[in-house]
């Protein structure tokens, strides 16, 4: 354990608050405020975990989880970044990906063997002989993979989401991105501002410089300046401010998401946020760019702001002996204020031959700290942590060795583009800051601050500044938004910021993309998939000259840490690359070819910008099911519920899924199915007639009244898509069925054919207003007649009758006379709220007669015994009316009507090839085929839609889709199940139906 | 070991002035059926045409399955030979395909999916492909991380186990075929744009490229997403085309937790485990005509809200990346393959949908034999245009075709 | 014999503490718990969630809309625009389409002055423009001071646009399920909206809600705390 | 990619509300001398533009209307006219 330096004033940990958590089955302590991997390191912990491939020690680096180093299982999750992570009291920490431990991996011999995997070694080998490939395939995979998940491990915890509205989404709590927040409230807009660390402040928040040519009028540490804006920005009205919360995807119209780690006080570990604004400031910042060289990942080998962000705001040392390979300023001012904090700095080399502030050059000199300009590291020392480094020359021609524990390494910055280009900003190499720039910017979004190549304070301040004013004036040039004067207004205050920042520094020269001079076995260009130079290398030499598939083939940038580490280094590699080694490039003349070498390439950033858990995406999602107004008696009553579509359906109500005893109920007695999920419709209005004809097959204009009419809708292949019975309540005014399924289309359908008719009609889906009670069986009549003084004789009420009335004066019912199951139904629809005391008035008149319940699968057996068709049971997408023997529906005089489907069964009502619905019976009082088994000879030529072991008839019956061939009654036909083994079981194509084919049951 | 790297599909070359065949799009069926026409059929005087790079497209998008368990008698055995090739293309190319025949599990979730199930499962058994119906206990023995309880949105009433089905590396087989057509003097041209193809006197004269002018008596379109709109736009054939965004995406590596490909309908989702350990998941079409490449913050929290009801232990895990590719949806959800029709020596293959790595070596054969002989094997006779105007859909599907991609 | 009652789509894990028949209905007018205050006079989280689905509605369609007035109330012209008079709500869904709600503080005697002839366009049980939809859907209200921070978890829907002014018209998805979502009140101390959906949603959506409106303290509450809320707009 | 929709009754929405309609193709033909291939090329042929084109889309979970937009089928957004984005 080291000491921690308690008393900065930079600090965002509370020192005299202990953590104490579980690492390795031991007790450690952080303090509050502690990322695990800082409370790791404060314990001495340096190696964190082993590499993917070469299993090779790694430790602390960027501070921010932008590779998959620090990477470990805390309470049983794998792959937590523990950089990101706060510590929690009692929390279970484990090491990833190591045989033994992390200090001492049993399978960190591998590293010794990277001569045996070169790039895409494992396309060539493990397939000579092909059997040895399957138990390399089986090493392979055991080797993989870096954390472990239980296949039953259940996810704890509380994951919620937000869809918040807002006008100005600013994603980056820094600098820039406070500024733009403020500069968009103050217009009166709706801002929110999301920021990934848990304080904003972003890179001001560590650092105590004080430039002495600092452009603020009252000077002050720029930490100070940072918690100034952000206690503003959290006490604007207008903004709402998001911490913790990573921005995960930037999509096209403004649609920005990401996740909110919960605090102590929030009622969630995570939640998904997603938010739809009308404009966006990008203010994300820069990461650095590592610095390539021989084991630039050993532990001990870090970046600039991870060592500076250590000591500032955690108050630990990285280390007493640093070496400094740095590119940028920043890292000139971290040694700087690192020595001050007692930090013992050998020297500082810097790749840049100018440009270093002069200010920081002085202060290095005041301390005596070696400077050695345009030395670079090379190599770094140490089996599992760094002894000694290095240092070279850029040419390469001098080298010199120092021992430390601590090497801080970067190349300079990069921008943090992702957000940009995810909404499809296009990105230009810029050689004066050797950023990739956006060139076109998304509509509507705004980039500000360091990514821009911004270095000032002030210039940074001011840029997010203009980019909130810019957010603002396109939310107030929206339509109906805001009148011309504040327009204008806005505008002229853009102007003069504008001219403003001009006076401002510019960006700043960049520091060029470098690599020390060797060969690269060990530079790894990404840290997550164990990639080197030298990988790279053989890969351009394949032929694969594109960066995108130089990642495909090598897998950089592929790991947990996407593309974190190689998103600046591989492109920029790539070209320098390429550009040297001319055979690559024929002498073509084409351009688009010659371009490739030359100019850096990005490859693709894809959301999630972070890793973002399962949990945590699926937020807190809810099941949304329909169900009857019977759904709870139906429960009551023994059902076995199924979902079905949007509807929960009681589909059996016994153990006995052959539903004997309801089958029969409805036969001998009478039974009542629950209905309600039928569709629903009345159409009134002057076309409403026009309307039907167009939709359905039959002539609608002889739908009389008191009758109900049967017909079928297809599509314009002829297929049917919906049956149903139409009820005309008076002129061009009807009530309509149609089938579970169709009811949520079917408005929609008819008003997408009649879309250029210009036709005055009116639709209600009357759907779930109406509840619906099937009382089947020869007993049916007798149990309605107990409820209702109105005559529903058969003469009073015949087969296909309609009837409104009124029981016990109070419920109405639409009463119909239908036959689907075969027997004496009747469907009564009433009122939604009404089915309750209906279906109990049912039940209780049926009490004499032993009524029972029948679900959806007794339903399914009772009409195949009657040859009714359900559709998508007996219909698929190859059968059309005719196939099904529906033709009689269809009125083919009605030309005028362009009634859907008719000039498709016209072509193909001659064809003798398609398939027809048969009936058949098994033969030899053989048991029914399964549901789906196919018609065969030599090929197939059909199958069963529904067959099942009549209890009715006493035989297997069931319905088939065959080719017309075999349509004839007697054809035999061989049927070819699943699981058969060739043995073939017959049947015998029949009449239909072959229950009561003549209808005396459910006419009577 | 591995000796010198030279680069694997040719030095790049100059363009020539004409070629027997020109074959545009750098995918899996364009070097397929190049690889073919040069071993099969001796036709190695073929260029292939390639806006970007070899395998931009779906080659390098799609899921990596590939099964043999589709619903029709015309599509079975194609898919079976396809799988029977993995391995016989592993040795012809030498180059690991790394055909992983771990074996395709597809859940069912009600009684009417179970029906349809043994229906697809008869038809496999009846062409010599081994599939099995599954209850939910079973299901579960083979994949112990599914969720088999009641309280999900689709309780999972069995599975269709597919065993010869796996994932192949995609990548592998771009490379590996790219590998095999350039040995036999294919050219691959990429950073080569098709942009017009010419015809007199209603057959194939040559095809205009950004590179130049090529003469050429036969012309195959097999550009797969972009091959509707090419095929509109050079030569005026509509096709029953929809092209949609198909995403995917892959989770953290893990050490090894799922075997088998996992997959359900109801949920539009499937989920494997890569060789490197991540969850590779997807399948979600947004249910619009697209051209774009781009994704969707919809379905990656779809996806996670699917995965968190039947695959429960993942919710642990995280997404790393999502990416997207095209797919060239028909009615009938079966491919067209045709050519010599409305103009001689013009071929098309496309419209597979998201079937289009499963099938691709095999679609590449016939389509050789197609061009090489002029007339289509029996084998894909059925997949011709002309079925859509006699009424006569194929049926990969039984959904009804209505108004829309998704109907 | 078997009692005839109307039953709601919508039931809360909470007792009823008074309640009145009405057209069948068994109206909650107050449950267990949520405080007998009216509305804005009780103290910390005044969050509620009041089933409404007993109150009549109507859907009106003409292709002249502007001839009919349902109860002598002029239907609102501009799109997706509502309009409340005398506790009726109307809600203008497109162009030749409206629903009518008859809020629980509406009055009776609406149509005592009406002049119309029989083919009466003012009288929604008379017309053949209209069409009941009392049963169609379930009918809630959130109302307090957190609604639009319940709602943010269920739907992206802007409630505080403000190119829009109360009462307004939503016609949109909020938990998955298509609603009619009219914003009475932005008022942060008395935000309210009231919604239709789907009957058959009726169990999972309060499931929804009430799991959203959790850390706010979210209590179904009767319809006199609705109607007290209503009062004070 | 995040489409919205201009929907003419309720104004821009999220895509996801609606539900895509085919290409607009027009009218019903008229069905005298209809020929097969002219019934199939209403019925199922597109012209798959890859760029902007005007296309049914309905507005399924709102109001209910069917309208037509111009999308650039490229980028997946919703753009003002046939001409705007070529």
């Amino acid at each position: 354990m080291i000491t921690r330096i308690n008393q900065l004033p930079t600090l965002r940990v509370d020192p005299a608050n202990k953590v104490v958590f579980d690492y390795k089955g031991k007790d450690y302590v952080g303090v509050k405020g502690d990322t695990v991997a800082t409370a790791l390191y404060h314990n001495g912990v340096r190696i964190f975990g082993r590499s993917l491939k070469y299993h090779r020690p790694r430790g602390l680096y960027s501070l921010d989880g932008e590779c998959s180093n620090t990477c470990m299982e805390i309470d049983g999750i794998p792959n937590v970044r523990t950089e990101n992570t706060l510590v929690k009291q009692g929390m279970k920490v484990k090491e990833q990906n190591v045989k033994g431990s992390a200090e001492n991996d049993m399978m960190g011999f591998i590293d010794k063997l990277d001569w045996m995997m070169p790039a895409g070694f494992y396309y060539k080998t493990m397939h000579k002989p092909a059997s040895i490939w399957p138990i390399a395939m089986k090493q392979i995979r055991k080797a993989a993979g870096l954390g472990v998940l239980s296949p039953d491990f259940e996810m704890p915890g509380k994951f919620d989401q937000i869809f918040p509205s807002a006008d100005v989404v600013v994603i980056g709590g820094g600098p820039a991105g406070m500024n733009a927040a403020l500069a968009a409230a103050d217009k009166g807009l709706r801002v929110i501002i999301m920021e990934s660390r848990p304080w904003l402040g972003g890179f001001f928040d560590y650092r105590t410089f004080d430039y002495k040519d600092a452009q603020y009028k009252n000077s002050k540490p720029l930490y100070s300046r940072a918690r100034e804006l952000a206690s503003k920005v959290e006490s604007h009205a207008n903004i709402r401010v998001f911490k913790h919360t990573s921005v995960v995807g930037t999509y096209t119209n403004n649609l920005v998401t990401g996740f909110q780690i919960g605090g102590d006080n929030d009622k969630f570990n995570e939640r998904y946020i997603e938010i739809r604004a009308k404009s966006v400031v990008v203010a994300a910042g820069c990461i650095e760019r590592p610095l390539l060289f021989e084991n630039n990942e050993r532990p001990g080998v870090m970046q600039v702001a991870c060592a500076h962000r250590l000591a500032r705001t955690y108050g630990i040392l990285a280390g007493e002996k640093a070496v400094f390979s740095v590119g940028h300023d920043l890292g000139l001012e971290a040694a700087v204020d690192l020595f001050d904090l007692g930090m013992k700095i050998i020297c500082v080399a810097d790749v840049r031959e100018d440009g270093q502030n002069p200010y920081l050059m002085i202060e290095l000199a005041k301390r005596n700290i070696p400077y050695l300009k345009g030395w670079v590291a090379s190599e770094a020392h140490g089996s599992k942590r760094v002894n000694k480094v290095t240092m070279t020359t850029l040419d390469g021609t001098i080298s010199r060795d120092f021992e430390c524990d601590l090497v801080v390494a970067s190349a300079g910055l990069t921008p943090i583009n992702g957000h940009l280009t995810l909404a499809h900003a296009k990105l230009r190499y810029d050689s004066h800051t050797n950023f990739f720039v956006a060139d076109t910017m998304p509509e509507k979004t705004h980039a500000a601050g360091r990514m821009l190549g911004l270095e000032d304070s002030l210039s940074i301040e001011v840029s997010g500044k203009l980019a909130g004013l810019n957010a603002a004036l396109d939310c107030k040039l929206m339509p109906q938004s805001y009148g011309n004067t504040e327009v204008d207004a806005l505008k002229s205050e853009i102007e003069s910021f504008t001219a403003q920042s001009k006076e401002l520094p510019g960006p700043a020269r960049g520091s060029k993309f470098v690599t020390a001079p060797v060969k690269g076995r060990k530079t790894f260009i990404c840290f997550d998939e164990d990639t080197t130079i030298k990988n790279i290398k053989q890969t351009i030499d394949m032929g694969f000259d594109v960066p995108e598939l130089i990642k495909r083939f090598t897998s950089a940038g592929t790991g947990p840490g996407q593309g974190g580490i190689p998103g600046h280094n591989l492109p920029l590699y790539v070209a320098k690359y390429t550009a040297a080694s001319s055979k690559c490039f024929s002498s073509s003349s084409s351009s688009s070819i010659q371009s490739l070498g030359a100019t850096p390439k990005p490859t693709n950033v894809r959301p999630p910008l972070v890793p973002t858990l399962i949990a945590t995406y699926s937020g807190s999602k809810h099941i949304m099911m329909k169900r009857t107004p019977m759904d709870e008696m139906q429960r009551a009553d023994g059902g076995v519920f199924r979902k079905i579509g949007v509807w929960e359906r009681a589909r059996y109500f016994s153990d006995d899924f052959s539903c004997k005893k309801e089958i029969e109920n409805v036969r001998n007695n009478v039974g009542m199915l629950d209905g309600s999920t039928l569709g629903k419709f009345r159409i009134h209005g002057p076309d409403a007639l026009k309307v039907l004809q167009r939709v359905y097959v039959s002539d609608m204009s002889k739908v009389k009244t008191g009758r109900v009419k049967y017909s079928a809708m297809c599509n314009d292949d002829g297929c049917v898509i919906d049956d149903g019975v139409v009820v005309k309540l008076a002129e061009n005014d009807y009530y309509f069925t149609t089938s579970t399924a169709r009811a949520g289309a079917t408005i929609e359908w008819l008003r997408y054919h009649t879309r250029f008719d210009g036709w005055d009609f009116y639709v209600v889906n009357l759907t779930d207003s109406m509840g619906v009670i099937n009382l089947s069986g020869p007993n049916a009549r007798k149990v309605l007649q107990k409820i209702t003084s109105e005559d529903v004789s058969n003469s009073a009420f015949p087969f296909s009758g309609y009837k409104e009335f009124i029981i016990k004066d109070t419920i109405p019912v639409k009463a119909m006379r239908l036959g689907f199951v075969g027997e004496l139904s009747y469907e009564l629809h009433v009122p939604s709220s009404y089915m309750v005391s209906l279906w109990n008035m049912v039940k209780d008149a049926g009490k004499e007669f032993n009524i029972q319940n029948f679900g959806v699968e007794a339903q399914n057996v009772l009409r195949m015994e009657k040859c009714h068709i359900i559709l998508g049971q007996e219909s698929e997408q190859r059968t059309n009316l005719l196939d099904l023997g529906l033709g009689f529906l269809w009125d083919r005089t009605k030309k005028d009507a362009k009634t859907i489907g008719a000039v498709a069964l016209r072509q193909a009502e001659n064809d003798p090839t398609r398939f027809r619905l048969v009936g058949f019976e098994m033969e030899n009082n053989g048991r029914a085929a399964r549901d789906g088994a196919l018609i065969v000879d030599d090929k197939v030529r059909g199958y069963v839609c529904t067959a099942r072991d009549s209890f009715t008839l006493n035989k297997a019956v069931g319905m088939a889709l065959v080719e017309s061939h075999l349509a004839k009654v007697g054809t035999r036909i061989q049927i070819f199940e699943d699981e058969c083994k060739g043995e073939l079981i017959y049947g015998t194509v029949v009449p239909m139906p072959f229950y009561d084919p003549d209808g005396k049951r459910m006419k009577s | 070991m591995f000796g010198k790297y030279k680069p694997l599909w040719g030095e790049k070359t100059q363009l020539k002035s004409s070629y027997d065949v020109v074959i545009i799009g750098g995918g899996l069926h364009s070097l397929a059926t190049a690889y073919f026409l040069a071993k099969e059929h001796g036709i190695t005087d073929v260029a292939i045409i390639e806006k970007n790079y070899i395998g931009f497209g779906g080659a390098g998008r799609n899921t990596a399955i590939v099964r043999a368990n589709q619903r029709t008698q015309y599509n079975v055995p194609l898919y079976k030979e396809a799988l029977d090739l993995w391995p016989v293309l592993t040795k012809e190319l030498d180059y690991n395909l790394m055909f992983n025949n771990c074996g395709n599990l597809n859940l069912m979730h009600s009684e009417a999916a179970m029906k349809a199930a043994r229906m697809t499962i008869a038809t496999a058994q009846f062409h010599g492909v081994e599939s099995h119906l599954l209850d939910a206990k079973e299901a579960k023995e083979l994949v112990p991380a599914l969720n088999i309880s009641e309280d999900i949105t689709f309780p999972i009433h069995g599975a269709m186990f597919h065993p010869p089905g796996g994932i192949v590396r995609h990548d592998a087989v771009v490379w590996g075929l790219a590998k095999g057509a350039s040995k036999y003097g294919v050219q691959i041209h990429q950073q080569t744009e098709a942009t017009a193809v010419n015809t007199k006197n209603g057959k194939i004269v040559s095809v205009e490229t950004s590179r130049g002018t090529i003469n050429t008596s036969k012309v195959l379109i097999s550009a797969g997403g972009y091959s509707a709109s090419l095929i509109y736009g050079m030569l005026g054939i509509k096709l029953p085309i929809s092209v949609l965004t198909i995403q995917a995406m892959v989770t953290q590596p893990l050490k090894p937790l799922l075997n088998h490909v996992v997959s359900s309908g109801a949920y539009h989702c499937y989920a494997n485990q890569t060789l490197k350990g991540e969850i590779a998941t997807g399948a979600h079409m947004d249910q619009w005509p697209n051209y774009t490449t781009q994704t969707t913050a919809h379905y990656i929290k779809h996806q996670a809200e699917a995965l968190s009801e039947f695959l429960p232990c993942l919710r642990g895990l995280r997404f790393m990346r999502i990416w997207s590719g095209l797919a060239d949806m028909t009615p009938d959800m079966a491919p067209i393959l045709d050519g010599n029709d409305q103009i001689k020596g013009f071929f098309m293959n496309c419209g597979w949908g998201y079937f289009g790595f499963k099938s691709c070596t095999v679609s590449g054969k016939y389509m050789a034999e197609f061009i090489a002989k002029g007339e289509a094997p029996d084998m894909i006779k059925p997949f011709n245009l002309r079925r859509y105007e006699q009424h006569k859909l194929m049926g990969e599907t039984a959904e009804l075709v209505t108004y829309t991609p998704n109907n | 014999m078997v009692e005839i009652k109307r039953y709601s789509p919508v039931a809360f894990k909470a007792s009823p503490k008074r309640t009145e028949v009405r057209d069948n209905w068994t109206v909650v007018l107050e449950y267990d718990g949520e405080g007998q205050a009216a509305f804005g006079q009780s103290s910390v989280n005044d969050n509620y969630l009041v089933d409404l689905s007993h109150i009549t509605r109507f859907d009106v369609q003409s292709s002249n809309l502007d001839s009919i007035t349902p109860f002598g109330i002029k239907i609102p012209q501009g799109l997706c625009e509502s309009y409340l008079q005398d506790g009726v709500l109307i809600n203008r869904m497109n162009r030749i389409q409206a629903s009518v709600f008859c809020l629980p503080n509406k009055k009776n005697e609406m149509l005592t002055e009406c002049k119309c002839d029989a083919d009466c366009k003012c009288d929604p049980q008379n017309s053949s423009s209209y069409t009941e939809t009392t049963e169609v859907g379930m009918c809630m209200a959130i109302i307090g001071k957190n609604v639009f921070s319940i709602t943010e978890k269920l739907t992206s829907l802007d409630f505080m646009d403000s190119a829009k002014t109360t009462p307004f018209l939503y016609q949109a998805p909020m938990s998955h399920i298509p609603c009619q979502i009219i914003t009475l009140s932005r008022d942060s101390a008395k935000s309210g909206i009231i919604f239709t959906a789907s009957r058959g949603y009726g169990k999972d959506m309060v499931h929804a809600i009430m799991d959203a409106g959790e850390e706010f303290g979210l209590k179904p509450a009767g319809e006199d705390k609705f109607k007290s809320w209503l009062n004070n707009l | 990619m995040s489409l919205t929709i201009t929907c003419p009754i309720c104004g821009k929405r999220d895509g996801y509300e609606f539900r895509f309609g085919g290409e607009d193709k027009g009218p019903r033909p008229e069905e005298d001398g209809l020929t097969p291939q002219r019934w199939c090329e209403y019925v199922h042929l597109n012209e798959c533009v890859a760029g902007v084109q005007k296309e049914w889309w309905v507005h399924k979970d709102g109001c209910g209307s069917w309208f037509t937009i111009h999308r650039d089928s490229v980028m997946n957004v919703e753009v003002a006219t046939l001409e705007a984005h070529k």
